[in-house]
């Protein structure tokens, strides 16, 4: 029977409304609630500010190819020799690396700024087992994984046949089988043709040998996202990411959506979400005149309603491009001559590894840092536009603080515009320089909780402070009243005064407690679609012709995922 | 009367084939037949039933003989010796689940050692020139289905994986490649005409430890830059007709193994080799895949990944950061150079593959070894745990040579009183914490300032 | 030329000098001493044998048959016939004059061991010989590792003479000598 | 310059960790804080008080601060200057791993030989080793594209392999022979070895400086000769074979001219 009271903070949640109001928040048993007894624990949250756990709807934490960035980059973690002060707490485990930290970090960084849920945005099929082992390991967060639809062989043969029924169940197979959360779509048909060293650059580009374009691809996954009601909307990385002038192409892709209604019980009435679009709103022909269209882009998403996004903010650090977009990281491995690592999977996707500089003093990336900020600062409605930094491929997510900081304050963010050798250019080639818009607290807690909670169909317990939900709750040093600026902002949203997981104190005053007795969970959805003849039949077919396992071990058995919140639909 | 149990997975080398059937006795204590294996495969199964299996841990007496003793006694020895040490070596690993590895890595990070598996005298090297310039690899159903050039290049599949060929490179049938062999252009890199080479199209002897010249000789060709008439022994002919054939190919895979790391330049023949692939990719497609040899070496190497974040060869004695750097945290290194003070050898048999320097070092520091069977290791240390063994007597995941995890089965029980890898390392953990809350202190190195003091 | 940076052949048989592991590592140990070797063998007028020995460039490699008899056991008969030999080309049994199945010691810089020198059906060239991978080989294998973590497994030089009159020792007898520890005869628990 | 001499008690039974021996963590303190400073064996944690005498002081800054290292087991401490950016510090003996490795600034001489990974990724100052080095002498981390990126490192023995791998800048002189590797991924800086070289003289450079005056073993096959020269090195001249490579490697361009690595040998 623990019961706590955060008392006297001012609240910003956009589930209740409140807006920096000064109110108490009550948990009893890891649950909010409206009171509790005299016996609760009090949290004095006096001149601080209080929002629910965080979620990232967007982020690679775990996987086959995370855990290559790890193996292939030991020049990432600490410097050898260096003596790192003690541990604050003896009952954490060792942390390590920087841009791909290793899962203790990751749990512990993330409850740090007051994360209480992470969505692993790619997981191939094959190696769910591996996501799962890590995700297992990760202390503190609840995690899912979204497995990879878009280059599938399956997918690929329904969806040119329009057998709907058979994609979901194959689908809602692919989901028991790995304990999967949704669809993720990543280059539609351009990983698979990548399995030929090609790519399809525009929404029209056919599959080699497969006769299906992108456009098809991604169109019958909306309608297999609805028509088996998950929680999640289609989750989307388009094709032709990071050339100069692919806004087109993303907006091809975004109109793919037009037509679609949600049809869901998680309140979610988006149908398609598109990931880090920074990376998806460039103009021009080369790398010479390429310019923003984040307004291009902005425009679009604001008017079309069933459509949600996440930024993609550079954060000008080194860090290590990873995604299932086999060909780009290819593309990007012989732009930079740096260690390229890939890794196809048969039958169902590739990807590629890549370290990469953002260097505060090359054109093209102080133009994406611009580009990453005019996206969020152009979103009109909050509830369907999320900040990420697509960790690792932007920068890490630890520095989400500075990306705040930077879309909170215009002095701060100024600074660092005009502090680029080539700010001038940067601001001629994109708008930032005129945007005015300081994002709010109450929109930060829009953006990083109660959008992507809705978004990813968790509305019902993440991402506010509404009695019923999960007692997930962060205090920042932050006084409203009066405001912190640029530094000290950062400073203070990458430590939190205190988090609480579930209702057991886990941070405080940045320092992570016990991480033991909070029980993180492995989210994954369950859909009641039966498997039709037809699945069964190509699934023990291909499996025995053209997969290296065999069925019987292709399953992710229980223990992968030792305390499960099974999302039944 | 038996049961059969299908679709077993075969826990000896990294192939890690997964559809032997396995007949098993109704009291579900002895494996009567095994199908589908390979040879070796089939001996791992059969020979578990063998006479003389140790179901007690062994202690090392003065006159050398082994006396019995309890587990609870055991684990009281090892938590003390590892607590005691000021550098242990925790060294194996690729022979045991990544459940055990993980409860492992618990213990060696409170007892703050060094973490290094059998990577560190196998595809060690092939880690370093990963880490020196990436990797372009694919699974081995994308070689199944896909590839029409495979190149062996000093490794040995009939021997060393010998359903590598049927199961992946060499015969199957996959959804682009029909016509099976008969679809492929085999070519075969070796310093001796090994039984691959035999069945290889194209066999190339190189003159031993050339392969890095070779490897650089064929870049230089692909860019039509001039070479020697010869290098390593072959002719400029010979390598223009290898480079061809590779560029005409569609999907190239170049499977490499102990012929390139255990040779002259280590980790910069794979580097070479890797750079091969790479350009190769500007023609056509190419990957290759390296060729691990224990079955579950490369798990070891991905639980050490995203625990700590280096594949092998990990030094926790600071307690508060891992660190990595092959050359220094290496076991042979260690052992050479007499870095570590105790040693624990894990699922692998240090004795027989370490050079002898480093195995009596071991010999003559405390040492503790944890197997099923009767090796050279527990035959030179002072205490040998036995365990059940995995992929037999219990599950667990492990992870293949192209890193594609999959969950081993049990398929008998252990013999009575037999413990399991991970349920070990859990109880010597719990030991290790006892201890140090009986000397009340936060860590192992308090612990030892304590002692000393 | 600098000390060290070459080994002289005496090196070869004097144990002790590769005891003490204080001593530093001889630069490119295996390296620059095979080249020292073919030097001397072109002074020799290009033979590679001294006396009645010769000198043969050492591969270390796993085999099938070695492959099953670890899984049968390594205090196996298997395991003692398919690991305790070496593989020579035809064109070295007739340097050395000796016949299949002869017994002989090899040296290296790292230690010496007695083995059964035998042929192999994957084909060697003269002056390349195979040893399984196993206690015996590692006798001979030499620790240095460039800095890599990487012995040498492969690639190194050895001597070898015939010594049809030695006995090939049992793996652990073979450990429990060289390491200095009391022999108490082979574990068996039937 | 003010002096501080420390004196090894006895001869670490393991490894000694002394990455504090540098006249920047020496800088301005008593001797009692110096021997505060930490230093550690495996996972025991000792302060340099616990292994060394320390008598005289240092400066009131890393520049004007020099450290003088003595006694037997020296061979037994890595990390000796580590880090420093300036100052001097005199191992009067052997010095094992990472003797100045990242080293910024400052002077840094080993009367005896040093182990591997010395002057690692070294950006700037001077090294001189009397003795021999082993291998992975002013060579990139593990996965590191960045090697040694300035500064003079002068050995009057042997070297072992992989010198200066992944260099970029620098100069590296060697009286004595080299191993195999050298200059491996070159992508700037010079190398200059009087003696021989063994094998795989230049793998894979791209950029940069490589002189053997006495020739390698086995020469690799990427390079082309493409003329002779009488070029003036380390104060004399000598007339030189010049070959261009890696071939096999991808060159840049500037000016539409394509950049190669250059290999030296003496001409007979």
């Amino acid at each position: 029977m623990s019961e706590i009271i955060i008392k006297n903070g001012h609240v910003f949640d956009a589930v209740t409304g409140l807006k920096g109001d000064v109110a108490d928040v009550c948990i009893k048993d890891g649950v909010i609630v409206d009171k509790v007894s005299n016996a609760a624990t009090v949290i004095d949250a006096a001149g601080k500010t209080v929002m629910a756990g965080a979620v990232d709807v967007h982020t690679h934490v775990a996987g086959p190819k995370v855990n290559l960035g790890r193996w292939y980059r030991p020049e990432d973690k600490f410097r050898l020799g260096e003596r790192c002060s003690a541990k604050l707490n003896p009952n954490t485990r060792i942390e390590g690396g920087f841009s791909i930290p290793t899962v203790f970090k990751t749990g512990y960084e993330y409850a740090r700024m007051g994360f209480a849920f992470t969505m692993e945005a790619a997981m191939p099929p094959l190696y769910a087992r591996h996501v799962h082992d890590e995700i297992r390991d990760t202390p503190i967060l609840d995690q899912a994984a979204l497995p990879v639809f878009g280059n599938n062989w399956f997918m690929f043969e329904y969806l040119k046949n329009g057998e709907y029924d058979n994609a979901a169940a194959y689908v809602a197979w692919i989901l028991r089988q790995t304990k999967g959360y949704g669809i993720k779509c990543v280059n539609p048909g351009g990983s698979e043709a990548w399995g030929w060293g090609l790519n399809c650059l525009t929404v029209n580009d056919p599959v080699p040998y497969f006769d299906i374009t992108p456009k098809e691809i991604v169109d019958g996954l909306i309608t297999t996202n609805e028509h088996l009601k998950l929680p999640h909307s289609v989750h989307l990385h388009s094709n032709n990411l990071g050339n100069p002038g692919n806004y087109t192409t993303t907006l091809d892709s975004l109109k793919i959506a037009e037509g679609h209604t949600a049809n869901n019980n998680f309140g979610r009435d988006t149908v398609l979400h598109h990931t880090h679009v920074q990376f998806h709103s460039y103009g021009g022909t080369t790398w010479a005149d390429f310019e923003s269209k984040a307004k291009e882009v902005m425009d679009y998403v604001n008017k079309q309603k069933n459509i949600s996004i996440d930024t993609g903010n550079v954060t000008l650090d080194e860090t290590t491009t990873m995604t299932a977009d086999g060909p780009f990281e290819y593309h990007l491995g012989a732009l930079n001559h740096l260690k390229w690592a890939n890794v196809d999977v048969e039958l169902e996707t590739s990807a590629g590894v890549v370290p990469y500089i953002y260097g505060k003093n090359v054109k093209v990336c102080e133009m994406q840092w611009a580009i990453g900020l005019e996206i969020a600062l152009y979103a009109k409605d909050m509830m369907r536009t999320m900040i990420t930094t697509d960790h690792p491929n932007a920068g890490p997510f630890t520095r989400y603080p500075r990306v705040y900081a930077w879309l909170m304050d215009k002095e701060y963010r100024d600074a660092q515009l005009n502090g680029f050798k080539w700010s001038s250019k940067v601001i001629d080639a994109t708008t930032l320089a005129e945007l005015d818009r300081e994002i709010s607290l109450y929109e930060l807690s829009q953006m990083t909780r109660a959008a992507p909670a809705k978004v990813l169909g968790l509305s019902k317990s993440f991402g506010g402070l509404a009695p019923g939900m999960k007692g997930n709750v962060a205090v920042y040093n932050i006084n409203p009243d009066n405001m912190l600026k640029g530094l000290e902002l950062e400073d203070a949203l990458s430590k939190v005064s205190v988090f609480i997981k579930d209702g057991v104190k886990c941070v405080e005053n940045g320092v992570v407690l016990e991480a033991e007795p909070v029980v993180k969970k492995t989210y994954w959805v369950n859909s009641s679609v039966p498997d039709t003849k037809q699945v069964i039949h190509d699934v023990s077919e291909k499996f025995l012709k053209y997969y290296s396992v065999n069925l019987a071990n292709y399953e992710v058995v229980d223990h992968y995922a030792p305390n499960q919140e099974i999302v039944e639909v | 009367m038996t049961k059969t149990i299908k679709n077993v997975i075969c826990t000896f080398c990294g192939t890690l084939c997964d559809d032997l059937e396995v007949d098993v006795s109704d009291d579900g204590k002895k494996i009567v037949q095994v199908r589908n294996a390979c040879a070796i495969g089939a001996e791992k199964y059969l020979h578990v039933g063998n006479p003389g299996r140790v179901v007690l841990p062994r202690m090392r007496q003065e006159d050398g003989t082994y006396k019995d003793i309890s587990y609870e006694e055991a684990i009281d020895f090892a938590a003390k010796t590892l607590l005691k040490a000021k550098k242990p070596l925790l060294y194996g690993w690729s022979s045991t689940n990544c459940e055990a590895i993980a409860a492992g890595n618990t213990l060696a990070e409170k007892i703050g050692g060094v973490v290094d598996n059998c990577a560190t005298v196998c595809h060690g090297s092939s880690l370093l020139a990963i880490q020196d310039t990436g990797v372009p690899s694919c699974t081995l159903g994308e070689v199944k289905n896909r590839a029409d050039r495979i190149i062996f290049w000093g490794c040995n599949p009939a021997h060393a994986h010998p359903r590598h060929m049927s199961r992946y490179s060499i015969f199957p049938r996959g959804f682009f490649s029909a016509k099976g062999q008969k679809g492929r252009k085999i070519i075969c890199v070796d310093c001796r005409e090994t039984d691959t080479a035999k069945i290889a199209d194209t066999f190339v002897r190189i003159k031993q430890s050339y392969d890095y010249e070779v490897f650089d000789a064929l870049r230089t060709l692909l860019r039509g830059e001039e070479i020697p008439d010869e290098v390593g022994g072959v002719p400029r002919e010979k390598l223009q007709e290898v480079v061809d054939i590779c560029k005409s190919g569609r999907f190239v895979t170049l499977f490499f193994g102990m012929g390139l790391t255990h040779t002259l330049g280590r980790n910069h023949n794979i580097d070479n080799g890797i750079n091969f692939i790479r350009d190769l990719n500007d023609y056509t497609k190419a990957t290759l895949i390296a060729m691990r040899g224990h079955y579950n070496v490369t798990g070891a190497g991905q639980v050490l990944g995203w625990q700590y974040g280096f594949p092998f060869a990990c030094d926790l004695s600071r307690l508060t950061m891992a660190r990595h750097n092959p050359g220094e945290t290496t076991s042979v290194d260690l052992l050479v150079r007499h870095e570590v003070d105790a040693c624990v050898v894990i699922a692998s048999d240090l004795a027989a593959h370490f050079p002898f320097e480093a195995t009596r070092r071991m010999a003559h520091i405390p040492t503790i070894t944890i197997d099923p069977h009767i090796s050279m290791s527990t035959e030179l240390s002072d205490l040998h745990i036995p365990v059940a063994i995995v992929g037999v007597e219990v599950g667990g995941c492990c992870y293949r040579m192209d890193n594609v995890p999959i969950e081993t089965r049990k398929c008998i029980d252990a013999p009575d009183g037999v413990i399991t890898d991970e349920e070990l390392f859990k109880r010597i953990s719990a030991r290790v914490d006892e201890l140090l809350a009986e000397a009340d202190v936060k860590n192992a190195s308090e612990y030892l300032a304590k002692m000393e003091a | 030329m600098a000390e060290g940076a070459y080994s002289p052949l005496s090196k070869l048989f004097q144990k002790e000098d590769f005891e003490d592991w204080s001593k530093p590592h001889l630069v490119g140990q295996t390296t620059e001493y095979s080249s020292l070797l073919q030097l001397q063998a072109m002074k020799e007028g290009g033979k590679r044998k001294y006396g009645d020995g010769i000198i043969v460039s050492v591969i270390t490699c796993t085999e099938i048959k070695q492959g099953i008899a670890i899984e049968t056991g390594k205090t196996s008969p298997q395991y003692f016939d398919a690991c305790s030999v070496i593989e020579l080309h035809e064109e070295d049994f007739k340097t050395l004059g000796i016949s299949k199945n002869t017994n002989v010691r090899v040296t290296s810089a790292a230690g010496s061991v007695i083995l059964k020198a035998s042929t192999t059906t994957q084909s060697l060239y003269p002056g390349l010989a195979h040893i399984p991978m196993g206690p015996w080989a590692n006798i001979l294998v030499p620790s240095y590792t460039y800095s890599t973590g990487e012995p040498c497994f492969c690639g190194f030089d050895c001597f070898i003479e015939p010594a049809p009159q030695e006995k090939v020792e049992s793996a652990v007898k073979l450990m429990h000598e060289k390491c200095g520890l009391k022999y108490v005869g082979d574990p068996h628990y039937d | 310059m003010e002096t501080v001499t420390i004196t090894l008690k006895a001869v670490p039974d393991l490894y000694l960790e002394c990455e504090s021996v540098t006249p920047d963590k020496f800088a301005g303190k008593t001797a009692a804080e110096i021997a505060a400073l930490p230093c550690s064996v495996g996972k025991c944690n000792y302060t340099l008080g616990d292994w060394f005498e320390i008598s005289g002081r240092p400066g009131a800054t890393a520049a004007d601060t020099k450290i003088i290292v003595n006694g037997k087991g020296t061979d037994k401490c890595k990390y000796f200057g580590a880090w420093m950016t300036a100052g001097e510090v005199v191992v009067n003996g052997t010095a094992d791993m990472f003797t100045g490795a990242w080293m910024e600034g400052g002077k840094l001489t080993i009367k005896g030989d040093v182990r591997s990974f010395s002057g690692l990724q070294m950006k700037g100052g001077e090294m001189i080793i009397e003795g021999r080095a082993w291998n992975y002498l002013a060579a990139a981390y593990r996965g590191d594209w960045r090697g040694m990126q300035g500064g003079l490192i002068r050995v009057k023995g042997d070297v072992g392999s992989d010198l200066g791998t992944f260099m970029n800048g620098g100069t590296i002189i060697v009286e004595g022979n080299a191993d195999i590797h050298i200059g491996t991924h070159a992508e700037g800086g010079t190398i200059i070895i009087k003696g021989k070289a063994h094998r795989r003289v230049g793998g894979q450079m791209v950029k940069g400086e490589i002189y053997v005056y006495q020739g390698c073993d086995v020469m690799m096959p990427g390079f082309k000769k493409i003329e002779e020269r009488e070029i003036e090195v380390d104060g004399e001249k000598h007339v030189f074979n010049v070959f261009i490579g890696d071939l096999g490697e991808r060159h840049s361009k500037s000016k539409g001219e394509v950049i190669y690595g250059h290999l030296y040998t003496l001409k007979e």
